[in-house]
């Protein structure tokens, strides 16, 4: 057995963050950790790794290859690090020095552990990083981190990880910061280091679907301690613990939608050969402005009752395009129109325009003026209204909204932190209905959120889209979401919108390349039982 | 003598000069830089703290009592009649720079102070004088438009000392006269050095070198003395600690009388000043014993009028402004002023002013003058106070000898205008002989100490601290100078 | 109470509320008067009489540091609003307005007047307008400025691309509005500290321009003033250089406490300490 | 890397143009007039008017304007109205005074700070820690002149180990030289030292926090190992602001200790010329302290460019 926690415990500062965990890992296997935020997956790699915070205190054994971890002195332990055990984190954005080449960075591991010289070391560097696929003829190891992309840094922090081929790898969320096609090859990549290399790993993740394909254990972890666990076979296929079979429907949820109609022969927005170009520094003192155009003569409509999903990878452009839908940001070419009336960027856009789209953000914690009440919060479009209601008239709206959303009148007084990342979603889509428009623009409104959450959500998004007849554009990087509640999608890929069709269309038969690159890289759950 | 001979003698004088060899450097501290080195082209009393009969000599000069002396002229003779004074030079007597020193240099020196365009600062020293001409390399006689007894006097004067028109050019930054010392060296803001000449005419200098440092701040002018960066300071600008250095057997405290009367200088024209009784109401809401025991920590003759205590023509004329506080209101009543008035005191920077001016403000107040202080730099002081004459009440200390000539001057800034007192002074520019000037003099004294034209506070003292070991500095200051000819260590 | 927890904050407002305090009573009473002289008495050590010793002057040193401290609170706090007054609407304007020209005027001034040594900007506005509190005031206000225009501005560029800015710019506000009903709240806590900082930095500035005579004019009490006439008698009545230096010392001290506290009260996480 | 440099080069030029003439326009205003100041109480309208011709302050300003910057591009600053000899010459031996001192002082407060710093950060709530918080909370609360007042009060008046004040001049030895630059540099030193021993701690409590200390510590690091590996060169960042704004602050920010010492330096210089009415002077000395900070800024942001890969691209 290469790693056996048993009766793992962890309190910080006496509040118990993990309690009886117990699981084990062969060498060339891989552990699936999976849990919602706050279930404890991390702190559980990083009771292995003793890179705990002060006022930890650790109960129980970790034990690899047979010795127990906690009798070793910070010292052993610094041997063991990197040496035995290596990691891989969630953000590869910041998990790497930017003041240090990624070559020395690798080299580095090599050397605080070995008696390797500096050649060696950087000779090892070199071959790590190919093994990685990052091969020196392409990617100089004499880069810096910020001259790589997400994908390729976190291939860097693997490399780090494995340059001297430890037994086991912790990889925590490595993927999640990803793109789906990124992910999708850095989990084959780990997939395929555990093979060659015989070595254990955990992969930590938050997502059933992505542990899914790729482990061969699945330890299932709630509030610190792992409630089920097993062959990933057998997990999937029995669903024994209420919790597992939970997680598992909410990440497969398909939100009911009906009663809605969708008028084709109302087009609502109409999106008309658009292009955004943004200015870059000019690249000598005198040289001429160079552009770099973010969205690319984009053209679509959204027809009244329709939801439409607008999917694609991050830098794709999306964001840019929603901006200027909104009216937030001037646009080059082309027009934009709602209702047949042209949006206009700034003060020049008329409010009757505005009060007919509104938006929910992705951020359920950075969307609300955390000094406002929710009642003031959810008010603020009524600025947008000639006659904004008042007294009786403005609560009732205050609480048609709330209830409409699942919230209670209750609700209205509480400040914004009192809520949850769900609830906080719900008060963001009262804020957006409590003017009745036609049009929500939905910009990866439950991307942020736990699956569980997640579900809930939707379920809330579809119902409202057919009680209110409203409109939605649906913009995600997560196909499998957009699949659920949209129907029609647009594939946008640097800038351009390179397919759109029904969603059943796009998902069963996807005509562009990259349309079908995009839905092979998504995690997949394996068949539920009958 | 061979270099190791050198060397030991040099170690010698190292490993003694505290104990026996007496020492021959001496570094001088000073509260005020000169702008420049030149006597003759600019008025700061600097200048003549450095130079003054150290560097350049006049035909004349002070000697430490304050009267007038044989300097680069041997003796003179005045004609019958006043007008003409003939000056008979001393012979072998060169500049510093090997030049020679004739009658044309006299003839050069005083023209070009007495020009058109001269920046001398004293032109009135040489108003009278119609002509000079040399009639012979060893005799330079002076014409005067009127008979002027003070003639010798007023070449005494460091304005009136006698440069090369060879060495004029450089005059500013490296002077070059005929006294005892030759300027050595000026590192601007912090110190100038002068060396003995040895090739001095008259009996040379004990000490072969000398620095006056300047250091304006009184805490870093005690700083010094006590660290023994400076071995003498003859102008201490902090009287408050006195008392500590002389009781420090290190150091022996020098008191001496200067020219400086200190005067809360009232400004005649501006009402209520033009109204006497209000003038009156000040002089005697003043109470000079505190002002001189908290501005100056006692140390300070009272006076009664514009007149230095120690000049033979001297009356004593407090009596005429006692402190009195309640006669003052009284007289403010009388004046019309009963509920008190409003004015400006506008303070220099020097302690005697600043300190003064807070006491002298509460001392007013007591009486219903309000009194808004403020401080200026000499610079203002200079433009808004004596030139611009913008102001109610100022304080400054006049350091110059005998100016009691200014309160003929109505535009001045007193702007003090009695007809009577003016005659006086042209009575006493044609009065050569002693008893009659003196009268003249107690006259005037008695004139504006009972015109009240200013509030007469002190003389001020010459508060001179130094090396107990120093021999030979001046006592008192009858003119701005630290002559350094006599000085020396003693063992 | 949560406010308790924090050492700093109490601490630092203990020692500040002690000088304010010493601020507020002395215009109601002092134990002497500080305009009357009394020379006779002057330089007396401490004592149960004068619980601080006399100055030169026989004034009671303790009455002097009372009015002293509604001098240096005085020119401080004024000098401070005239920064925030000025600054924050600069900087907003700025932020809300990035990337244009005005951002960009207003960046170049701020840039300008920080490339000016502060104190010697002081030392010629008082030497040009002659010494007094309210030219101290302009002199230590005009550097408030661009700290705090720059300040805000960095703040607001931060809270503009927050959602909740986006929603409400949805929701048709205009700029100035959002600055207002938005931005500024939101950046309250960092002006509140930033303005303890420059408050307790205006004090050691009053003090210093007061010690070179460019500060409040007699016979109005200053600290600073007090230390540069006590210099030359530290050697033997170093009471006089004291009490006024340790007065400074400490209501800066406590002014810099409850700003650091402060921080660490709004935001716990960044309990770091003042830079 | 040039390009980025040359840019910077001309915006400062820009803020040095604009600087130079407020501080022309101000000094303009200072009410004072220069010749009066050198001729004293007794001196003759017609003498005052001479010696104003002869400063060259008989032209109107405009052209006075043209005719400082003209010579200030060409080295040459002028005469000093009250010294008579070229400002630069004055400037230059106050420099050799300033400059040494700025240096002195900033080598101590580096000296000081950065082991402070960093003990403080690395034992973070320790007891260390705390006297460290505490100490620089101190310093930063003592006007830096109270503070040279008590320096020498004891070092030069009870104990006699240094000079008051006052400079021998570097012919006298750089030891001497050093000596008496010692007490005006401890009194500079010690706020600044405050400041930035906080400003490190802080900066590397940030930098420990970054994920990729973490991954240092993955990869088998240990604490100090990371501390110098990883974390103090990204801390340095902030710092290096600091200490840049610190030197131009400490060659400005001098005046009153040069005060305290007398020593003759940049700052008493400009003292001096303010109460003399050394208009020329009082220029000069601002505008060169102004191209000081202008010009370490420009050192720092480069400095920054040589620590930070991240900003050596010139897009």
């Amino acid at each position: 057995m290469l790693l056996a926690c048993k009766d793992l415990s962890l309190s910080i500062n006496g509040a118990p963050i993990l309690r009886d965990i117990d699981f084990q890992l062969s060498a060339g296997k891989v552990l699936g950790l999976i849990g919602e935020s706050g279930s404890g997956k991390s702190m559980t790699a990083y009771s292995i790794m003793r890179l705990l915070p002060g006022g930890s205190e650790i109960g129980g054994s970790i034990e690899l290859d047979g010795n127990d971890l906690g009798t070793f002195s910070e010292a052993q332990m610094c041997q063991v690090r990197g040496n035995d055990i290596g990691m891989v984190f969630q953000e590869p954005m910041t998990a790497l020095n930017p003041l240090l080449t990624i070559g020395d960075q690798v080299a580095e591991t090599v050397r605080v552990h070995g008696d390797a010289s500096r050649a060696q070391a950087q000779q090892i560097a070199l071959d790590t990083l190919r093994r990685v696929e990052l091969p020196a003829e392409k990617y100089s190891p004499a880069r810096y981190p910020h001259e790589l992309s997400g994908g390729q840094r976190q291939r860097v922090v693997i490399a780090m990880a494995i340059a001297l081929r430890p037994r086991l790898l912790i990889a925590d969320e490595p993927t999640t910061a990803l793109d789906v096609t990124t992910q999708a090859q850095i989990l084959t990549l780990l997939r395929r280091l555990v093979d060659e290399d015989d070595m254990g790993l955990i992969l930590i993740s938050h997502d059933l679907a992505v542990v899914a394909n790729t482990a061969d254990d699945i330890a299932i972890m709630r509030n610190g301690r792992v409630l089920d666990s097993g062959p990933a076979r057998s997990i999937f296929s029995q669903l024994k613990h209420p919790y597992t079979q939970a997680l598992y429907a909410a990440s497969a949820h398909v939100p009911a939608r009906a009663g809605r109609r969708v008028d084709r022969a109302a087009p609502l927005l109409v999106v008309d050969q658009v292009s955004r170009d943004y200015r870059l520094p000019r690249q000598s003192l005198f040289g001429p402005r160079r552009y770099f155009r973010a969205v690319d003569e984009v053209s679509f409509t959204v027809y009244r009752g329709e939801n439409v999903g607008l999917v694609g990878e991050s830098g794709c452009g999306k964001s840019t395009l929603t901006r200027a839908i909104l009216g937030l940001d001037a646009i080059q070419h082309g027009t934009i129109t709602v209702g047949g009336e042209p949006v206009l960027a700034g003060m020049a856009m008329p409010r009757e325009l505005r009060r007919r789209m509104q938006v929910v953000f992705q951020d359920p914690y950075g969307s609300f003026n955390p000094r406002h009440r929710v009642a003031r919060l959810i008010t603020e479009p009524f600025h947008l209204l000639d006659n904004p209601p008042t007294g009786s008239a403005r609560s009732r709206a205050i609480d048609e909204a709330l209830e409409s959303v699942g919230l209670t009148t209750a609700d209205a007084d509480k400040f914004i932190h009192e809520f949850s990342g769900g609830q906080r979603q719900r008060v963001a889509i009262a804020r957006a209905l409590i003017i009745h428009p036609e049009l929500i623009i939905l910009d990866e409104a439950v991307s942020a959120l736990d699956v569980s959450v997640r579900a809930q959500v939707l379920d809330l998004l579809a119902e409202l889209s057919g009680r209110y007849q409203l409109s939605y554009l649906f913009i995600s990087h997560d196909l499998s979401v957009v699949r659920s509640v949209c129907d029609r999608v647009l594939v946008m890929r640097r800038g351009k919108l390179v397919e759109q069709g029904t969603t059943n269309q796009i998902f069963e038969q996807p005509a562009h390349a990259y349309t079908r690159e995009l839905i092979e890289a998504v995690p997949r759950l394996p068949e539920a039982p009958g | 003598m061979s270099t190791a001979n050198h060397l030991l003698a040099a170690a010698l004088v190292l490993a003694c000069s505290s104990a026996s060899a007496a020492r021959t450097d001496i570094t001088i501290g000073m509260q005020l830089e000169p702008p420049n080195l030149d006597p003759t082209g600019a008025a700061a009393a600097a200048i003549d703290e450095v130079v003054y009969a150290n560097i350049f000599e006049g035909l004349t000069r002070f000697l430490p009592d304050g009267s007038v002396a044989p300097a680069l002229a041997s003796s003179w003779e005045v004609s019958e009649d006043g007008l003409q004074y003939s000056f008979t030079l001393r012979t072998g007597v060169s500049f510093h720079d090997g030049t020679g020193f004739d009658a044309d240099d006299v003839v050069f020196s005083l023209d070009r102070a007495r020009a058109e365009d001269s920046t001398n600062a004293q032109k009135g020293l040489f108003a009278g004088i119609d002509s000079v001409e040399a009639t012979d390399p060893a005799t330079v006689v002076v014409t005067l438009s009127q008979a002027n007894g003070a003639l010798p006097f007023n070449l005494a004067w460091g304005d009136a000392v006698i440069v090369a028109p060879e060495s004029i050019e450089q005059a500013k930054t490296a002077p070059v006269g005929t006294g005892p010392f030759v300027f050595s060296k000026w590192v601007q803001g912090d110190q100038v050095e002068i060396v003995r000449n040895p090739d001095y005419w008259g009996e040379p200098a004990q000490l072969e070198k000398a620095t006056f440092k300047f250091i304006s701040e009184p805490t870093a002018a005690f700083a010094a003395l006590m660290a023994g960066d400076v071995d003498a300071f003859p102008v201490y600008p902090a009287p408050e600690n006195l008392p500590q250095l002389d009781a420090d057997p290190r150091f022996s405290v020098v008191l001496g009388s200067t020219e400086g009367e200190t005067i809360l200088s009232i400004n005649n024209k501006l009402a209520p000043f033009d109204n006497k009784l209000v003038r009156q109401a000040v002089a005697h809401a003043i109470d000079r014993s505190a002002i001189i025991d908290g501005a100056m920590f006692g140390y300070g003759t009272p006076i009664g009028s514009h007149f230095a205590p120690h000049h033979p023509a001297y009356l004593d004329l407090t009596g005429n402004s006692p402190y009195d506080p309640e006669r003052a209101r009284a007289l403010l009543a009388e004046a019309g002023l009963a509920d008190g008035f409003e004015t400006t005191l506008k303070l220099p920077p020097p302690s005697y002013a600043r300190r003064g001016g807070e006491i002298i403000a509460a001392q007013l107040r007591e009486v219903g003058i309000k009194v808004e202080i403020s401080n200026l730099e000499w610079a203002q002081w200079l433009e808004q106070v004596f030139r611009g004459k913008d102001y109610g009440l100022t304080i400054v200390s006049h350091t110059e000898p005998m100016d009691i000539g200014i309160y003929a001057n109505p535009e001045y800034y007193f702007q003090y205008d009695n007809a009577e007192l003016q005659q006086l002074m042209v009575d006493l520019e044609a009065t050569a002989e002693d008893d009659a000037r003196s009268e003249i003099l107690q006259q005037a004294q008695t004139i504006i100490s009972e015109d009240y034209v200013n509030g007469y506070l002190f003389q001020l003292a010459k508060t001179g601290v130094a090396n107990a070991k120093i021999s030979g500095l001046w006592e008192n200051a009858p003119t701005q100078a630290n002559d350094l000819t006599k000085v020396f260590w003693q063992d | 109470m949560r406010w308790l927890q924090h050492r700093n904050l109490w601490l630092g407002a203990m020692l500040a509320a002690v000088f304010v305090a010493a601020a507020l009573i002395s215009f109601l009473w002092t134990p002497f008067d500080v305009t009357k002289l009394n020379i006779p008495e002057k330089l007396q050590t401490p004592s149960m009489e004068h619980w601080f010793g006399t100055d030169h002057f026989g004034r009671d040193i303790f009455s002097m540091i009372m009015v002293g401290a509604r001098t240096s609170i005085a020119v401080a706090l004024v000098a401070v609003s005239i920064g925030i007054v000025a600054g924050v609407p600069l900087g907003l304007a700025a932020a809300a307005r990035h990337d244009s020209p005005l951002d960009e005027i207003i960046m170049r001034s701020n840039d300008l007047v920080f490339a000016f040594p502060a104190l010697l900007i002081a030392i010629m506005i008082t030497a040009i307008f002659g010494p007094s509190a309210i030219n101290a005031i302009i002199a230590i206000g005009i550097f408030n400025i661009p700290v705090f225009a720059r300040l805000s501005r960095a703040a607001a560029l931060g809270l503009w691309t927050r959602e909740f800015i986006l929603a409400a710019r949805v929701a048709g506000k205009s700029a100035s509005r959002i600055s207002v009903e938005h931005i500024l709240p939101n950046m309250l806590n960092l002006l509140i500290v930033q303005g303890t900082i420059q408050f307790s930095l205006g004090i050691l500035a009053e003090a210093g321009l007061s010690y070179v005579g460019l500060g409040a004019q007699p016979p109005i009490p200053s600290w600073g003033r007090m230390l540069a006439e006590s210099q030359t008698m530290i050697t033997f009545a170093p009471h006089l250089a004291l009490f006024p230096g340790f007065a400074i010392v400490f209501t800066v001290l406590g002014l810099n406490l409850f700003g650091d506290g402060l921080r660490d009260y709004f935001d716990p996480k960044i309990s770091r300490g003042r830079h | 890397m040039l390009r980025y440099a040359v840019r910077r080069l001309l915006s400062l030029s820009l803020t040095l143009l604009v600087a130079s003439l407020v501080i022309f326009v101000a000094i303009e205003i200072v009410p004072g007039d220069p010749a009066a100041y050198m001729l004293g109480m007794n001196a003759a309208p017609d003498t005052v008017a001479a010696l104003r011709a002869e400063l060259g302050l008989d032209v109107g300003p405009v052209q006075r304007y043209l005719n400082w910057l003209g010579g200030m591009l060409s080295g040459d600053f002028g005469t000093s109205y009250t010294y008579r000899t070229p400002v630069v010459d004055m400037i230059g031996d106050r420099l050799m005074i300033s400059l040494p001192l700025a240096l002195y002082a900033l080598t101590l407060s580096t000296l000081i700070a950065f082991p402070a710093g960093i003990i403080a950060a690395t034992r973070r709530g320790s007891a260390a820690d705390v006297s460290v918080m505490g100490v620089t909370q101190l310093g930063v609360a003592i006007p830096n002149f109270w503070f040279a007042m008590l320096l020498v009060l004891v070092f030069a008046i009870n104990l006699r180990w240094f000079s008051a004040g006052g400079f021998p001049g570097w012919d006298q030895g750089l030891l001497a030289g050093i000596k008496a630059l010692t007490l005006p540099a401890i009194a500079l030193a010690l706020p600044q030292a405050s400041i930035l021993a906080r400003v490190m701690r802080s900066s590397l409590l940030d930098t420990l926090d970054e994920d990729f200390i973490r991954t240092a510590r993955a990869k088998g690091l240990s604490t100090r190992q990371t501390l110098w590996r990883h974390a103090l060169r990204n801390a340095l960042i902030p710092v290096l602001t600091i200490i840049g704004l610190q030197f131009s602050f400490l060659l400005a920010g001098a005046i009153i200790i040069e005060n305290v010492f007398f020593l003759p330096g940049l700052g008493r210089l400009v003292f001096q010329s303010i109460s003399q009415r050394d208009l020329i002077v009082v220029e000069s000395v601002v505008m060169l302290l102004v191209f000081a900070v202008v010009v370490v800024t420009f050192l720092v942001d480069l400095a920054y460019a040589a620590v930070d890969p991240r900003l050596r691209r010139t897009n």
